[in-house]
């Protein structure tokens, strides 16, 4: 029942990007679309929510005529499936609240339209497939639609680029992913999940998670497979980045997790060991990237890099622990790593919603060219410190418990046995607490630049508060960061089923624990009380407040600020983007980044203005990218001369393949 | 099946094969299409004695188009298009006859060795044509690619079908659909070259393939 | 009613934690200024100095936006939180699970963050200098601190500071190398979060060093006093954590009585007095260093702290 | 005997012949581009009949589940393209591109293509088979040439010569085929009929049936376009008419193919003979590969796409070479879904071409900007023939891909690395051409989008949906092919 209801969703979004297509000239189009998307995901998501909490373990199966003739396309909805469903389609509706004020905003809108709708159908149905010709068949659909969505502004310089480099890592990860399903099902083609869960499990099954690794981690944005990412994301209009980051690179994660834990059989402990360290290594060089960027954007995408990050140590611990025979710790690594999948699908949709709020408003990515516009778009502004906050795992917001969940799990990992393991996670911790504590310099950095201090430009001087629907979308969002902050038992206690299913255990009920305390393991060990801490601050700013204010004085006066003694008006003196990172800079990037600064001086007398040049390498850009650009052109180069040769030299080929081959021939018998 | 019998068809092949190395040896543009004649002249003997040993009156007419058109026509038509070309001059091997000779020689072997494991099956005759055949074919492609000129590409192409109807005749009781196609595409193989040569003539003063393929879609 | 009494105490340690924040710091200055043979200001001056901010009306900049005035209000009350959740003279209060001791680390990281978006609110040079130097120290303090916390909780198998202590006390710990190397690294952690010497001067304000007060350049009145508390607590905070984690011995234990509390209370006193003592002395002998120096600081709290975990899996095995 | 079958194959035959003839005859080339039109449309409607009605295989003609698909897929395209060609020419005309006359030949020549075709597809005689084949392949020479441009020229030349030779190969294979039945079937007619030789091959000599394979694979290879015998192809496809290369690509390298996979299934008829698959496979990994890279330095947009062509051929006969159900299945739905892309690409290529004024993609700019239906038809078609769903292609490449993966890692990598190359070469000469600012013309292509629109409607078809009994079919022939 809930199946089809879903697919019914799906199909009316499919639909409307049908017709988007005819109707993307007439001007209503725009309002409509986004209209239809938005219920059809709300349906969607009351659904997925209600199949989460009340659906029993093997869920529903249904399937279609379609597809692989001999196969037809296998549907499922389990825990897992409804969990990433709720994500996907909160995520949509969300976007789609946005869109509906954002969209009018939209230059080329019939480039938009008819792929919106279904990049959303697409990325539902990668979630509810359940054989791999299907699951394959619309994760590559999904990449399309959302390359199509990257290309709407093709025009803008680098964006072409972005879509192009996008593409084919697209389909460098599905390639991996073949491979991947192509051990799984084995030479008689077992394609359906049911078939490759019963079959024994496969010969190669580290090959299989590392193609896995490949494939859903050059999705994800797994460095070294991160590059496309930062390109395409902003490339594309704000809610589809929004879409893009927050959900799609969930998508990925649910087909690593289905493909590992599901489908490949029991972990051995070195998978975990793999995957975390990547996911270590991945936060830390996401969130330093991010702290080089000055491209607002951009910076968000590489975040994105970084909380992808996090999300996969999650994951390793878990098939760390699993392999050990520890079902409780897997459990909490799990449930860690699901809810951070969670919590970055919505501050990360808030924030791409309010950079594109500064975007409609000003025209400006760079943060070097904003400034002050707190007084302009307070609303914005507000909500940006929500999501900054969220992001930056402070307390009391969402982001802060599923990353102390994360460290909960860490903790934990003194009990495994393997001496590798021992050494690497605490290290892994390190790398965690590390780009915990650079993002909070990373945020201080964006919001402070972008919205606070004095406008820089005109554009930024001359900024206006976004419209309704873009604020009542982004607000939403915060009341949830808020909510999953202050009330995590309850996120907790529904992802209980997905990790009974998968690790085979499932955190503690937190819901009747006094004062909606969380204990992951025990109440002597470890707890968090979100919903305490925010009544204590609000209690004690309140009272300080009032104490002040009522006994004290509470007289304002306005001034200039202290300029000590050098007395000038041009924000130009700010603190600048690269000037705040600077110090972090010197601090990290000349060892990954091999970061040079050059500082031309004029003579003394010159009154030129002395210059400073900040070089960044891109390291795995030079290490991998170019390399493999290089080996194939200088291919192409080299087979291109055949193309000019001579008949006679034609007919000597074929001469010589006939020769060759009779040779061959009179060898072989 | 008398001893002579096998033994005048397998004077025929040899000859057959011998003229090729003749084509091969010739370089002068009159030289080769009168070889060229001769090997056809054999080409049509050695049908006409399968027809007469194998009791198939069909193959008299397979002799009889082998005589008129290759040994007749075509060497006088190829006369006519050089004289109107005006290239009397020798015509240069890429590689030295010598080398040639010797590569020859090797796929001749080549040739016999693929075609020993054949079973007896098959019968000698056939076997022994089929060797020859195949010889003969690889040295007629042996000699396109190893001349530069349209026309003597155009005569190692010819000789590469008289190698065909050599294996055809030598394989008892095809049927006519065989000669048939042979002739026939001779027939088109002649009226695309004259064409060819014809629109090459007025095109470019030279039928040199060398000079033909300055003309590319695509500059390198 | 023992709800009540619960509640009650912990009522109590959060007003202790407040009044007895500046009167540490007094107590620091003063013992500071007789080490280098001077009067010093008197022990309760830091109180007349709030109470006076207090009084006087605020200049705000003049685009100061709202985030300037509500920042010192929270920065305030997410330290006190804090301050307040840290066991002093009485360990396992009735609140004391709504936060351990990541969640603290964490808790202070949010008053920073408020403390340094406001540093860049006013949009002067100052601000801009002290947030990013700030966040610079945070990112890497913080790390060595949840590395200590790691060391801490191998340890006492939790991260709970109330179950810290009480497994201190235990007799199955004993002296550790590694316990050493985690104090040290706290310390300098310590140090570096509450803006001491070396790493910064809460007495100067020579521009191109300091660090904390450029972030508060523009603030005054009720905010800056806000302010000041704010820091006095945080220097009480991480003092309590040292001497309940390391010293634990003679706090009492929830549902003891009023006498243990008493106590407790006493015992603490004298545990926060040795500990500004020593501050105060360290502060002395030691000099400043540049800021980018400090890198390599918090990096060695860092890797001691790194070093502490190693450590213990090779003593947890023999 | 049932005897509509008969007619139905008979008038599939006789249809385009006797049009040939009228079109040669008929001087006004407004009507006779319709015409042409008109007799392809009657094929392709007999050709459905065929679905229905199948006559029992005679000693000349056959239809079975092989080539029942693909006459009809033939006749199709046949029909589509005489309409895109209708739309093309008479914008050569009046560029004055071509005169009355060349067109007149023009037409009969693609009627006679037409029937060559059908009857390679439809004979039961592989010496009737290889005539039909060269017929063919010698319409498409004089078609090639047709411009008379120098360049033209030489690719009509070179197409001849080694056209020829791959003729003359074919036919050695074929008489050493003819040997091999003759020892066991006895002489005649029976010794070079499918039906007969598919049945008895397990008795033939193996030597002899190795050798023959040997030539025929080159022979009806060089038609195919395989690497090394490709050289004729891209040439070819670039300085013909476009109706043509879209012929060219779409039926007749499926034509050729077809031949090869007839002999396929007899050598793997026979214990004896030596797998054919090892060579097959390593041809289409060699064309694969090759292709992939070449795609890289083109500027001719035509020798782009053939190019491509190459690459896929590659990749059916590779399919066919790893056999096995699966991927054999795969592979005759490659070749389906490729012909029906790829022409659909030309048509597109076409409009473009003559819209620009050139076929240097360098001048090309900004399609879905300028021309949008002409650019995302494109953009459509490269995504297709990219092997990106929701098109078909994408179900075909899973196939052989993970197929081969379980058995052949290595070569399985080997084949999806190049594939990905290839995409990589392709979706960069589509950011060019379809997207980014407009350049040139930007006046409205005057063209019938419906064959297009058709071909690519099909191919998404068949990645969503394929209907059962075409599926039976394939599963049968897959059986076969072993």
């Amino acid at each position: 029942m809930a199946l089809q209801g879903l697919l019914w969703c799906i199909a009316t979004l499919l639909g409307t990007g049908v017709a988007a297509i005819a109707m993307a000239r007439h001007r209503s189009a725009t309002t409509l679309v986004y209209g239809v998307a938005l219920c059809a995901c709300m349906i969607a998501l009351a659904i997925a929510g209600w199949s989460l909490l009340a659906l029993d373990s093997p869920g529903e199966a249904l399937t279609l005529p379609v597809g692989l003739p001999w196969l037809g396309a296998h549907f499922r909805i389990d825990a897992l499936a409804a969990f990433f469903l709720v994500v996907v389609n909160l995520g949509g509706a969300t976007a789609s609240l946005y869109g509906l004020g954002y969209g009018r905003h939209e230059e080329t809108p019939g480039r938009v339209l008819p792929f919106y709708p279904a990049f959303l159908a697409g990325m539902n149905l990668v979630v509810l497939a359940d054989d791999a010709f299907t699951f394959l068949f619309t994760w590559e659909f999904m990449s399309l639609s959302s390359w199509a969505l990257v290309m709407a502004h093709h025009r803008r310089p680098g964006n072409a680029a972005a879509g192009y480099l996008y593409l084919l890592m697209a389909s460098f990860g599905t390639l991996a992913l073949l491979l991947a399903f192509g051990l799984l099902a084995g030479p008689a083609g077992g394609y359906a999940f049911d078939a490759i869960r019963s079959a024994p499990t496969a010969s190669l099954a580290g090959v299989v998670l590392v193609l896995a690794l490949v494939g859903a981690g050059s999705k994800a944005g797994l460095v070294p497979l991160h590059v496309w990412l930062p390109l395409a994301h902003p490339a594309a209009p704000s809610h589809v980045s929004a879409l893009m980051s927050g959900v799609m690179t969930k998508v990925a994660v649910y087909g690593f997790v289905r493909i590992v834990f599901d489908l490949l059989g029991p972990p051995v402990w070195w998978w975990g060991g793999l995957v975390a360290l990547l996911g270590g290594v991945t936060a830390f060089m996401g969130v330093l990237y991010a702290l080089m960027e000055h491209d607002l954007k951009r910076l968000l995408a590489y975040h994105t890099v970084e909380n992808i990050g996090i999300i996969f140590i999650g994951l390793g611990l878990a098939a760390a622990f699993e392999a050990n025979e520890m079902p409780g710790a897997a459990a909490l690594g799990l449930t860690a790593a699901l809810f951070h999948v969670f919590n970055h699908s919505v501050f990360k949709s808030l924030l791409f919603f309010g950079a594109g709020a500064v975007l409609t408003a000003t025209g400006e990515r760079d943060m070097e060219r904003l400034g002050g516009l707190i007084h302009r778009m307070p609303f914005t502004a507000f909500a940006f410190l929500i999501g900054s906050a969220a992001i930056s795992a402070l307390p009391p917001f969402n982001g802060f418990v599923s990353e102390w969940l994360t460290f909960q799990a860490i903790l934990l990992s003194p009990a495994l046995p393997q001496w590798l393991l021992k050494f690497l996670v605490p290290a892994i911790g390190a790398l965690l607490a590390l780009s915990a504590a650079l993002a909070a310099a990373c945020f201080v950095k964006a919001f402070g630049v972008s919205f606070l201090g004095r406008p820089r430009t005109e554009v930024a001087r001359d900024a206006a508060e976004t419209d309704r629907w873009s604020l009542a979308s982004m607000f939403v969002l915060v009341a949830l960061c808020l909510l999953a902050g202050i009330l995590p038992g309850y996120f907790i206690d529904a992802l209980a089923p997905v990790s009974q299913a998968l690790a085979g255990a499932h955190l503690p009920r937190q819901e009747q624990l006094d004062w909606l305390t969380i204990v992951p393991i025990a109440q002597s060990r470890s707890s968090y009380s979100g919903l305490l801490l925010f009544l204590f601050i609000a209690l004690a700013a309140g009272v300080g407040a009032e104490v002040i204010h009522r006994w004290a004085s509470a007289a304002t006066r306005r001034s200039a600020p202290w300029d000590c003694g050098f007395p000038d008006a041009s924000p130009v003196t700010q603190y600048t983007a690269g000037s705040f990172s600077q110090p972090i800079r010197r601090v990290f990037g000349s060892v990954v980044f091999r970061a040079r600064e050059e500082v031309h001086m004029p003579p003394p007398g010159d009154v030129s203005a002395a210059r400073m040049h900040v070089r960044l390498h891109d390291v795995p850009w030079d290490v991998l990218y170019v390399p493999t650009a290089k080996l194939v052109s200088f291919a192409a180069e080299r087979l291109n001369k055949v193309q000019f040769l001579t008949i006679r030299a034609y007919l000597t080929l074929v001469f010589g393949a006939l020769v060759v081959l009779l040779i061959v021939l009179a060898v072989w018998q | 099946m008398d001893q002579l019998a096998l033994d005048v068809a397998h004077l025929f092949a040899g000859g057959l094969v011998l003229t090729s190395f003749m084509l091969l040896y010739q370089d002068r543009m009159t030289g080769l299409i009168n070889t060229f004649a001769l090997h056809a002249l054999v080409v049509s003997f050695s049908v006409a004695w399968q027809a007469y040993i194998q009791q198939a009156p069909h193959l008299y007419v397979t002799a009889a188009i082998a005589l008129v058109v290759k040994a007749l026509v075509i060497p006088l038509a190829l006369h006519r298009i050089i004289v109107r070309l005006g290239i009397h001059r020798t015509i240069e091997p890429v590689v030295g006859i010598g080398q040639t000779m010797l590569a020859g020689i090797g796929l001749v072997a080549l040739s016999v060795m693929v075609m020993l494991p054949i079973t007896a099956q098959a019968g000698t005759l056939a076997r022994e044509d089929l060797a020859f055949a195949l010889s003969v074919i690889l040295l007629g492609l042996l000699m396109m690619i190893s001349r530069r000129n349209a026309v003597s590409q155009v005569i190692g192409f010819m000789s590469i079908e008289n190698g065909l109807i050599l294996a055809a005749t030598g394989a008892k009781g095809m049927p006519l659909v065989v000669e048939i196609s042979v002739a026939f595409s001779i027939l088109i193989a002649l009226i695309v070259i004259g064409i060819f040569l014809f629109r090459i003539r007025e095109r470019f003063e030279t039928v040199d393939i060398h000079v033909l393929h300055e003309h590319r879609g695509e500059q390198p | 009613m023992a709800i009540a009494l619960e509640l009650v105490v912990q009522l109590g340690q959060m007003l202790v934690v407040l009044a007895l924040a500046p009167l540490l710091t007094g107590y620091v200055r003063k013992v500071k200024a007789r080490l280098l043979r001077r009067q010093g200001p008197p022990l309760l001056q830091p109180y007349r100095d709030l109470l006076r901010l207090v009084r006087k009306e605020v200049v705000l900049a003049q685009n100061a936006s709202w985030l300037f005035r509500v920042a010192p209000y929270l920065i305030f009350a997410t330290t006190w939180v804090a301050a307040a959740l840290v066991p002093t003279f009485a360990t396992g209060l009735i609140f004391s699970h709504a936060a351990d001791m990541i969640a603290i680390v964490a808790l202070l990281g949010s008053a920073r963050f408020m403390l340094a978006l406001a540093g860049l609110d006013v949009g002067t040079s100052f601000g801009g200098i002290g947030s990013s130097r700030e966040m610079m120290i945070a990112s890497l303090a913080e790390p060595a601190m949840l590395m200590v916390v790691f060391t801490l909780s191998l340890l006492a198998g939790s991260t709970q500071l109330s179950s810290i202590a009480a497994s201190m006390q235990g007799p199955g710990v004993g002296l550790r190398v590694s316990l050493a190397l985690a104090l040290v690294g706290l310390i300098m952690v310590a140090i570096a979060e509450n803006a001491r010497i070396p790493v910064d001067n809460p007495a100067t304000h020579l521009e191109l060093t300091m660090v904390h007060e450029a972030m508060i350049l523009e603030y005054s009145g009720r905010h800056l006093a806000l302010i000041e508390a704010a820091s006095h607590l945080k220097l009480l905070l991480y003092i309590s954590i040292i001497a309940c984690v390391f010293v634990p011995w003679g706090t009492a234990v929830s549902g003891q009585g009023l006498g243990a509390y008493v106590a407790g209370l006493g015992i603490y006193a004298a545990k926060l007095a040795a500990a500004g003592f020593m501050l105060a002395v360290f502060e002395t002998v030691i000099a400043k260093m540049r800021v980018f120096r400090v890198s390599d600081f918090l990096g060695a709290a860092l890797m001691l702290g790194f070093l502490a975990t190693l450590l213990l899996f090779v003593s947890r095995v023999t | 005997m049932s005897e509509p079958g008969e007619l139905v194959v008979a008038a599939v035959l006789a249809i385009p012949a006797l049009s040939a003839a009228l079109l040669a005859l008929l001087p006004d080339d407004r009507t006779s581009a319709w015409l042409n039109a008109v007799a392809s449309l009657l094929t392709f409607l007999c050709a459905l009949v065929l679905l229905a009605e199948r006559p029992s295989p005679g000693p000349f003609l056959i239809v079975d589940d092989l080539n029942v698909v693909f006459i009809v897929l033939s006749t199709f395209v046949g029909f589509t393209t005489s309409v895109f060609s209708a739309s093309y020419i008479a914008h050569e005309l009046e560029i004055g591109r071509l005169t009355h006359a060349y067109l007149r030949f023009y037409h009969a020549m693609y009627q006679i293509l037409m029937f060559g075709m059908n009857l390679a597809l439809l004979s039961n005689n592989v010496g009737l088979m290889w005539v039909a084949v060269e017929l063919a392949t010698l319409t498409t020479v004089l078609m090639v040439g047709i411009y008379r441009t120098p360049a033209a020229l030489e690719a009509a030349w070179k197409y001849f010569l080694l056209g020829s030779v791959g003729i003359a190969l074919a036919l050695f294979g074929t008489i050493l085929v003819y040997l091999a039945a003759r020892a066991v079937v006895g002489e005649g007619l029976d010794a070079m009929a499918w039906s007969v030789l598919v049945e008895r091959a397990a008795e033939f000599d193996p030597a002899l049936l190795n050798l023959s394979f040997v030539f025929l694979l080159l022979g009806y290879g060089t038609k195919v376009g395989l690497v090394p015998l490709h050289a004729w192809l891209p040439d070819a496809h670039a300085e013909g008419p476009t109706p043509i290369s879209a012929v060219l690509s779409g039926l007749l390298l499926n034509v050729a193919l077809f031949a090869v996979l007839r002999f396929k299934i007899v050598m793997s008829a026979n214990p004896g003979a030596l797998a054919p698959g090892p060579l097959m496979v390593a041809l289409g990994l060699l064309s694969v590969l090759f292709a992939s890279f070449m795609l890289y330095r083109r500027q001719d947009i035509k020798r782009l796409f053939a190019y491509s062509s190459i690459e896929h051929m590659g990749i059916v006969t590779f399919a066919f070479g790893m056999g096995g159900a699966l991927a054999n299945f795969a592979g005759l739905l490659h070749m389906t879904l490729h012909s029906l892309t790829k022409s659909a690409i030309f048509f597109c290529v076409g409009h473009i071409a003559q819209v620009k004024g050139t076929q240097q993609m360098a001048d090309i700019r900004g399609l879905t900007v300028s021309h949008p239906v002409l650019g995302w038809g494109l953009v459509l078609g490269v995504v297709a023939i990219a092997g990106i769903p929701p098109m078909g292609i994408f179900m075909t490449e899973f196939l052989i891909v993970t197929s081969t993966f379980a058995r052949q890692p290595v070569l399985a990598v080997l084949l999806g690395l190049s594939l990905l190359v290839a995409l990589g070469a392709l979706l960069a000469r589509l950011n060019g051409l379809a997207f980014g600012d407009p350049h040139g013309s930007r006046e409205p292509a005057k063209a019938s989008f419906v064959p297009v629109a058709i071909h690519l409607g099909l191919v998404l078809a068949a990645g969503i949906w394929l209907p059962s009994t075409f599926v039976a079919w394939f599963q049968h022939v897959a059986a076969l092919l072993r």
